[in-house]
């Protein structure tokens, strides 16, 4: 291989494993460069690893083998702060947890935590919080059940941030059904 | 394997509409827009209509619209008439609305372009879920989207019972064989007179994607005789041949 | 910006873009970054993108900003090699009806289906439908006319699968009635 050669297949395998969502089979790579010979693929692999990736201080990646394959991951130092840059949390921001408690409230209030939690199928104990704090739900009574379970219902600022008169402004589900609904039906009988 | 080819795939073996086959045989005619006299192609059009060649037949009606204003054109040039400027004649309003959609057809020319060039850059597959938890400024969320979000619960929740469903008391096929045993017996079903004398919700579950998969195997037709009317089904004697 | 501050900081970068599934706002990694000079992080950028990606034939990668922000993705010469070795089918092209359809939402929006039809001079709810689900399009509110018919307006998506920063990079029209004339009906209809 030349230096152009080693180049190229190297900018061939970073673009391969950025694409891949799992870690790739080396012996895959080798073959669709028509290397033969381990050697030589593994001492291409050792220049990306080494010569590209762990010597430069400006590569933020290394390159891993786990799981027999061949995966790009982020240094294991800048953890810490790739950790703090996703758990930024902005005021106005909301979670799509969020947002589903949020829906489910504004088409079936007054619900209970319970009913939310069934729906999405998950726990909605820290959204419900969250929405309260944000003052877009409140508690309007309690459900005449057994442990007198708390009922949440949307609030005049949710009306306002989703620039609604009433609550009757809200797109019905029908409306809904007609914009999304596939035509297709799965095939039952396949 | 799908061709890659840059520029605009012209669609050879059919128009979009009756306003791209328009600019087809004026562009074919060498004619200008702004200088067409739309009597000259109308022949040429209904001569295209009648042979169906090149036609979308989804959308045959919007081609018979298109038909009618242009023998309405014609008849109207035929008789001679003091021109009133002030008046928006059907000529003008057809000249003006090919100008437009010639401007649509170049936007889609470039939005394709530059979709063929997006497409030669690969993004990630998937992300890992460690760090990526997506947050909405609540200013990009309409309403719109909210009820879109709370839609898509309830079909995830659907999707649930009816697996649980199916796996109970009824099955499609014997539902299948029940259908066609009473059309063989009354000639036709009313679909809510049908859906009334079943005992359960599973059961009128079953029986309606039954329905639904036996109408789209062309075993079945649907009719309504009008918007929010009953619905019958019949069976479809030309969806026999073929099964 | 020493060279190791500047090396540090497009490593991490770097990192952050990996990650991230969609676009990354410059405003937030600016932010925290603590770089308060817009023309500092502009240079890094440059930097990162010109000498680290571009420049280096063993990188397979470049720096795209689109829908606002910023993000990795694989340069366009591999894209046959990219499609050769994943076998997965790439989504499908928009149909010549979608493109007529999002051309005038993007020109005319708000725009009702109405309006939509009426352009293109068919009944158009199947794309709008179609780029409903691909989320290009958006229902942003109702028209206040008999009816009140969806509005519809593009979307983030639209922007990032155009490759697009936002609307203004758009042509306008009269550009585009330029850029067309000049070509003078390309052989389309020989």
């Amino acid at each position: 291989m030349n230096p152009e050669q080693i180049s190229q297949r190297i900018a061939l395998i970073e673009a391969i494993l950025f694409v891949s969502k799992e870690p790739v089979e080396p012996g895959r790579i080798m073959e669709f460069l028509d290397i033969k010979d381990i050697e030589e693929f593994e001492k291409l692999l050792a220049i990306m690893e080494k010569e590209h990736l762990q010597d430069r201080p400006e590569r933020g990646l290394l390159l891993k083998r786990s799981g027999g394959g061949l995966q790009l991951a982020t240094k294991s130092d800048l953890h810490d702060d790739l950790k703090a840059f996703f758990t930024i949390k902005q005021s106005t921001k909301l979670t799509l947890a969020s947002l589903e408690t949020l829906s489910i409230v504004a088409y079936r209030q007054p619900a209970t935590l319970a009913e939310i939690s069934d729906m999405r199928g998950v726990n909605s104990t820290g959204p419900v919080k969250n929405l309260l704090q944000k003052k877009l739900i409140k508690i309007t009574g309690r459900k005449k059940v057994p442990g007198l379970p708390a009922l949440y219902a949307t609030t005049q600022e949710f009306l306002i941030y989703f620039g609604l008169n009433d609550m009757t402004e809200l797109p019905s589900l029908e409306e809904l059904t007609e914009l999304f609904e596939e035509k297709e039906q799965p095939s039952l009988f396949k | 394997m799908e061709s890659e080819i840059p520029g605009y795939q012209v669609q050879t073996d059919f128009f979009e509409g009756p306003l791209d086959l328009l600019l087809h045989l004026i562009r074919k005619n060498k004619l200008k827009i702004m200088e067409i006299r739309l009597s000259q192609i109308t022949a040429e059009y209904l001569a295209y209509l009648e042979s169906k060649k090149g036609i979308n037949p989804s959308r045959e009606s919007d081609f018979l619209m298109t038909a009618a204003t242009l023998i309405y054109i014609k008849s109207r040039s035929l008789l001679p008439r003091p021109e009133n400027p002030a008046e928006e004649s059907p000529e003008k309003q057809l000249i003006h609305s090919l100008i437009e959609y010639e401007k649509i057809q170049k936007i889609s020319k470039m939005l394709q372009d530059m979709e063929y060039t997006e497409r030669l850059l690969w993004r990630r597959l998937e992300i890992g879920e460690n760090f990526a938890n997506r947050e909405y400024a609540l200013k990009e969320v309409s309403a719109f989207q909210l009820a879109e979000i709370f839609f898509d619960i309830v079909k995830k929740k659907e999707n649930e019972q009816f697996l649980y469903i199916s796996s109970k008391n009824y099955s499609i096929a014997e539902k299948q064989t029940e259908i066609l045993t009473l059309l063989g017996k009354n000639g036709f079903i009313d679909f809510s007179d049908y859906v009334a004398k079943l005992d359960s919700i599973e059961e009128i579950l079953v029986s309606f994607f039954t329905l639904l998969e036996m109408i789209k195997r062309h075993l079945l037709i649907a009719v309504q005789e009008q918007l929010f009317g009953t619905i019958s089904i019949y069976p479809n004697e030309a969806g026999k041949l073929d099964n």
